[in-house]
């Protein structure tokens, strides 16, 4: 993949424009688990806005970020930066080349009070 | 063969162009001024509102022989009528779409935002159609749909 | 069919008996079975020769704007697609609703007896409907048909319900149907400008200007027509270019356009058997797809899509392109 | 039969450079229906008219056409001529040979050739041009403010200020509106109310404005220089002739637990009560929601104690009707609900307060009189931290997406007075980008950081709780890139300003147009700001958008200019070229209203004889001429054509493009 493709396909796996932030830093604002991470919140919107991909993929912060969606929330402008956060967390995965889950590995552990949504979004997420 | 060429190259195409007095038409009065040419074959029509501007006045125009009709108005938003603009992108959508169903082509037919400011955007569109149109040849098929003769 | 003609006749003489209403508008016998047609009952004598069954194809609605008008209640039976109709006149200020008192009919479907003739079958005196099977007598005997392959076009995409009713008189369900109205224009769209353009230019050739489509149409009903208004500029009589002869189709189905509620009597009522229906679902189609779902007559008021508007509307030149939305 | 004239100009080199005008001039000579056709030089000069009045009254002309420059430039003049002439101004039509022709053609032939054709196109229009009558309405000289904030106040006195009498209809109990409430106003910080009052009592005081406070607008008829308003007046249980403002009832009035809207409800008032102590008129007003005698009959200890006798707990709401030539709307704002941003706590702790609630915290007059205390213990706050965007620039649907562009200077303000008063105090600032264009304006935010310490911090707050009574306002520091939290005990927040939600109704009765935010859309963003595009309607203050107190009273005055230029005419020219529907072809359809942008008609149930003595009532549509700005988007919707315009009619369309078309 070339890196205009790269950061193509993490803005269409974000979802997200990034483009609407404002850079007012709401998102770090509200991260409950910033001071771990390397790379804030806000940075992962501006960094792919400016197509730092390389740093972006180095990062730690991504195995720090709670998915809590708190930043998507509370965004004034509907800039979603859990959403980009995860969309490197998925290249990251999938550049590993292995699949994180398989599907005979679900049952044992489906629990009947795990929404059926999670587990869907998760065999995505994990499979390749 | 031969012959069909060298009349193709004839063809100049006649153009009625409908502009609203408050933007397209004061464009059209820049590009003048401005000395921008664009052909001959345009002939402009002052309407006060592309809004005025009845379907029945572009399938006239077509009937009597023009071979592309144009219309002009303020860009959507910035209308001197406020809203009059927005009904003719709506009944301008749906007609063309319409006629182009009835199969008329496509690039006959076109709604173009000038406003007062844009004399050179004006000729460089009148320029693009008049070359589109040419290109087309001559309007045979709305000068009468319900007779059998024509093409 | 006949239980509940019965029906609605026995209500119609209640109504008129007890002078809840003046006069009841429905359909007569005509001088064959297939061919009864509207009419306005004032005395319970008349109705004698009421009638409603498999070949009542005809909308009501129209007959409304000058009936409702006069003195005293009128009561009307109506299909579910003649409701549509009705809704769009008392919107545009045509029937006085206050007047009407709506009957709402249930249909399972008409007849076309030009496609029944079609199957060979001729001087029919009555047919009888077991599930999809009709069978049609005649003179020379009887025939069974398929019930799909006669029904008006206009019925045969029918979803419709009735949007309008004081009272109903509905004595079976309707089969749920899936069928996609618009599948005739799609095929049209999909073919290229030549092929549109010889298919319409067929078509429209066989036009003798009857006006029957403009007639009948409940939209189209104008106190003066544009067509015979000489300030316009289309009137055929203040003009020898013969525009209006020419570009007849598309200035109606323009003027229609979302008004008109797709109840099909253009395409019903046309002797050259042109299938106008379709140009005006066209309309219907690019407003839905361009500016949302709309159905005229859903709503006895508000604006139509043509009447309204909002600032991200496509650009007219992206549609012909293919480009909007 | 048509005498038509043809004159075609040679604007110099202009026009002859290119176009053959001696022979487009010939040419028309045999055209069906002219009568006269010549060149001149210059035909817009002395000379030029004066050939074309001879003309026109030799040749006893019916119509004239002009082949020249455009329309846009000399049609009044040229219109002009044919009056003088004694001809119809409206039977004059313009070819414009010279920007749509011979300065965009170079081939002689070429253009002398269009030029024919745009001749033969306007003399097909002009044969069917009809005299048209400039109609004329006459002006109520009186005119209608709505709303008595200083935007209303500024307008009033402008106008009246002209000799003009001017009503201003408050919905409050009080004029003054927000900028009463305010305490020290940016970049000078004068003091609100010592600025402020002076005008209201001008107002009281002025013999021709006359205000009609604790009212609303019920109904509007009529148009441009004829509006009829109908306006509630509410009951306020005082008798404003009577009432001497003393204040007594309000002393002895035993129901005193009523929120302080005055005071943004961080304090009490009684049921009747003055809203303030400058508050014009200074008339009591009861509160019936609140009010012991109006409530359960029992009571009237203010009506005992009244030494004018001015309580009347019969009264009822009144109307009144009256004319006006002009109307104002100066409705203002409010600041918007906190309801979705529980992100800053706004419900959920006292000490989370608004700046407009911080204003009345600041005054004098308010509830602390001017002592800063925070509302939960009456302790003076040590720690002050504010937010600000709180709503504004916000497109997640939560707040608005525009700027409320007050709230960066109020807020240096604010942080700037408290860092004055008490030097011990820390302010922080959270903002997203400090926006200061304005006359003094970024010389004073610079003043609150580099004279008085305030803290600016560049980044937004991600949340405001409460730990151990004390405010934890979390935030980023972007530009340490780090995430802080400040231990606050007061926090306060910029809210978004939006319109007084009354202006819908306002607007909906004035068929004034109002944008997605509820604004009110001006006729011209950049020409015609501060009119409406309903004609006589004009905007004021934060109706229109976000402004400032000096924003809004330079808009009040223009405003005023405005109303000025209306008022001072006895008769309004109306454009003749408006819409006029044939009945006897109107379906009365209502197609045509939906479309109209003005409201400019209306439908009637009108009698028509069908023959045979019958008649039928049917519903027709009215044109309003004096209220149609003549675009035409009506006659388009019409479908049988009854609609048509003036000096544009479809007949007259249609020959221009016949003449076109026609090879």
């Amino acid at each position: 993949m070339t890196k205009e493709e790269r950061i193509e396909n993490l803005n269409r796996l974000s979802g997200t424009d990034v483009r609407k932030c404002m850079k007012c830093g709401k998102c770090s604002g509200r991260c409950p688990a910033f001071k771990e991470m390397d790379i804030k919140p806000h940075q992962f919107v501006t960094m792919l806005g400016k197509g730092k991909i390389d740093e972006l993929l180095e990062s730690k912060a991504i195995w720090n970020c709670l998915s809590c969606m708190a930043c998507v929330e509370r965004c004034p402008r509907g800039v979603a930066p859990a959403a980009v956060i995860e969309a490197v967390r998925d290249t990251v995965v999938r550049m590993q080349g292995n699949n994180g889950i398989k599907a005979e590995d679900i049952p044992p552990i489906v629990d009947e009070l795990i929404p059926q949504q999670l587990l869907v979004s998760a065999y995505r997420k994990y499979n390749k | 063969m031969q012959e069909v060429t060298t009349e193709k190259k004839e063809f100049t195409p006649n153009i009625v162009a409908f502009c609203c007095n408050w933007c397209s038409y004061a464009g059209a009065d820049l590009a003048g001024s401005s000395r921008l040419t664009y052909p001959a074959n345009v002939k402009i029509i002052r309407v006060p509102c592309s809004c005025r501007v009845n379907p029945m006045f572009v399938l006239k125009a077509f009937q009597q022989g023009a071979d592309g009709v144009i219309l002009c108005g303020c860009h959507p938003g910035d209308c001197h009528y406020v809203t009059g603009n927005y009904y003719t992108r709506r009944r301008m959508a749906l007609l063309f779409s319409f006629l182009n169903y009835m199969g008329i082509e496509k690039e006959r037919t076109r709604v173009e935002w000038v406003s007062a400011a844009e004399g050179a955007r004006f000729s460089a569109v009148m320029n693009d159609f008049v070359k589109t149109v040419t290109e087309l040849g001559e309007n045979k098929r709305l000068t009468d749909l319900r007779v059998k003769e024509g093409e | 069919m006949k239980d509940v003609e019965m029906k609605m006749k026995e209500r119609a003489k209640q109504l008129l008996e007890s002078g809840e209403v003046a006069r009841v508008v429905g359909w007569k016998k005509g001088d064959f079975c297939y061919d009864p047609s509207p009419a306005t009952f004032e005395t319970v004598e008349e109705l004698d020769n009421f009638v409603y069954d498999y070949f009542c194809g005809a909308n009501l609605s129209k007959y409304l704007i000058q009936i409702s008008k006069k003195e005293g209640k009128t009561a009307v039976f109506l299909k579910p697609c003649d409701t549509y109709s009705f809704n769009q006149l008392v919107k545009e200020h045509r029937i006085n609703r206050e007047n009407v008192y709506v009957i709402a009919v249930e249909c399972m479907a008409k007849f076309d007896i030009e496609k029944i003739k079609e199957k060979g079958v001729s001087q029919i005196t009555g047919v009888e409907v077991k599930d999809k099977d009709v069978k049609v007598s005649s003179l020379y005997g009887e025939t069974t048909l398929y019930k799909p392959e006669i029904l008006l076009t206009k019925c045969e995409t029918c979803q419709k319900t009735h949007q309008v009713k004081d009272e109903e008189i509905i004595l079976h369900e309707r089969p749920e149907r899936d069928v996609d109205r618009f599948a005739e224009v799609k095929k049209l769209e999909a073919m290229t400008e030549d092929e549109r353009f010889a298919f319409w230019k067929e078509q429209l050739s066989k036009c003798i200007r009857c006006n029957a489509c403009r007639n009948v149409c409940p939209a189209c009903s104008c106190v003066k027509c544009v067509f015979d208004n000489p300030a316009s500029g289309v009137a055929a009589k203040a003009n020898d270019s013969e525009f209006e002869e020419k570009l007849f189709h598309v200035i109606r189905a323009f003027h229609v356009a979302g008004r008109c509620t797709d109840c099909g009597e253009c395409s019903r009522v046309c002797p050259q058997h042109i299938p106008l229906h379709l140009l005006n679902r066209k309309f219907i189609k690019d407003i839905d797809g361009l500016y949302g779902e709309f159905q005229a007559g859903e709503e006895a008021e508000g604006k139509t899509p043509l009447t309204s508007y909002t600032e991200g509307d496509a650009e007219p030149n992206d549609v012909l392109n293919g480009e909007a939305k | 039969m048509q005498r038509i004239g043809v004159f075609i100009c040679w604007c110099g080199s202009n026009i002859a450079a290119t176009v053959d005008v001696q022979k487009v001039a010939e040419v028309m000579k045999s055209e069906p229906g002219v009568v006269y056709s010549a060149d001149y030089q210059y035909m817009c000069s002395e000379n030029g008219q004066q050939l074309i009045k001879q003309a026109i009254k030799e040749h006893n002309l019916t119509g004239i056409v002009v082949g020249s420059c455009s329309p846009r430039m000399h049609e009044a003049t040229f219109r002009k001529t044919a009056e003088a002439a004694g001809l119809n101004p409206y039977m004059v039509e313009i070819a414009n040979i010279r920007e749509h022709c011979s300065w965009i053609h170079k081939d002689m032939d070429e253009a002398t050739e269009k030029a024919i054709i745009l001749v033969r196109t306007a003399i097909a229009k002009v044969k069917l041009n009809a005299p048209l009558m400039a109609g004329e309405s006459p002006v109520v000289k009186r005119a209608l403010v709505i709303g008595g904030g200083i935007a209303g106040i500024q307008a009033a006195l402008d106008i009246a200020d002209a000799g003009f009498e001017v009503d201003i209809v408050e919905k409050n109990a009080t004029i003054g509106g927000r900028m009463a409430q305010l305490d020290k106003t940016f970049p000078t910080l004068d003091c609100s109310a010592c600025i402020l009052t002076p005008k209201m009592v001008d107002c009281a005081q002025h013999e021709k404005i006359d205000i009609l406070s604790y009212s609303e607008v019920e109904e509007v008829k009529g148009f441009v220089g004829n509006f009829s308003v109908k306006i509630r007046r509410k009951a306020r249980y005082v008798d404003e002739t009577k009432c001497t403002g003393c204040k007594i009832c309000m002393e002895k009035c035993p129901s005193k637990k009523g929120l302080n809207s005055f005071n943004m409800d961080l304090n009490t008032r009684p049921a009747i009560h003055i809203p303030f102590a400058q508050a014009i008129p200074n008339v009591a007003v009861i509160d019936p929601e609140q009010c012991i005698k109006l409530k359960t009959g029992k009571c009237g200890i203010c009506q005992k104690f009244c030494g004018a006798g001015a309580i009347d707990y019969e009264q009822k709401d009144t109307f009144i009707e009256r004319e006006y030539g002009a109307i104002v709307v100066a409705t203002g704002y409010k600041p918007i609900n906190l309801d979705a941003f529980n992100e800053y706590g706004y419900n959920d702790n006292k000490d989370v307060i608004t700046s407009l609630e911080l204003e009345r915290l600041m005054n004098a007059a308010g509830p602390t009189n001017g002592v800063l205390l925070r509302p939960s213990d009456g302790e003076h706050p040590k720690v002050i931290t504010f937010i600000q965007c709180v709503g504004s620039r916000d497109s997640s649907g939560c707040g608005k997406p525009y700027c409320s562009k007050i709230c960066c200077m109020y807020t240096a303000k604010h942080a700037m007075l408290i860092r004055e008063k008490y030097p011990d105090t820390e302010v922080h600032v959270f903002y997203i980008d400090v926006r200061t264009p304005g006359k003094n304006y970024d010389e004073f935010y610079r003043r609150a950081v580099e004279q008085y310490g305030v803290d600016y911090i560049k980044g937004m707050v991600g949340k405001v709780y409460n730990e151990n009574g004390k405010l934890m306002v979390q935030g980023s520091n972007l530009i340490d890139n780090e995430q802080i939290t400040i231990e606050s005990d007061l926090v306060v927040l910029a809210a978004a300003i939006e319109p007084e939600p009354s202006v819908r109704k306002v607007a909906t009765l004035l068929t004034a147009s109002i944008d997605t935010n509820n604004f009110l859309t001006e006729s011209h963003a950049k020409l015609r700001p501060v009119e409406s595009p309903t004609a006589g309607v004009y905007l004021a203050g934060v109706c229109q958008g976000p402004k400032d107190i000096p924003e809004t009273v330079s808009q009040a005055s223009a405003c005023a200019a405005k109303v000025i230029g209306l008022l001072a005419k006895d008769k309004l020219k109306t454009n003749p070229c408006v819409a006029i529907p044939d009945e006897s072809m109107c379906n009365g359809c209502s197609q045509c209203a939906n479309v109209c942008a003005y409201g400019a008609i209306t439908y009637e149930n009108k009698e028509f004889r069908l023959g045979g003595g019958k008649t039928e009532i049917r519903r027709v549509a009215c044109v309003n001429p004096a209220v149609c700005q003549g675009c035409g988007a009506c006659t388009v919707t019409c479908p049988s054509g009854a609609m048509d315009l003036k000096g544009f009619s479809s007949k007259q369309i249609m020959s221009e493009v016949e003449a076109i078309c026609k090879k």
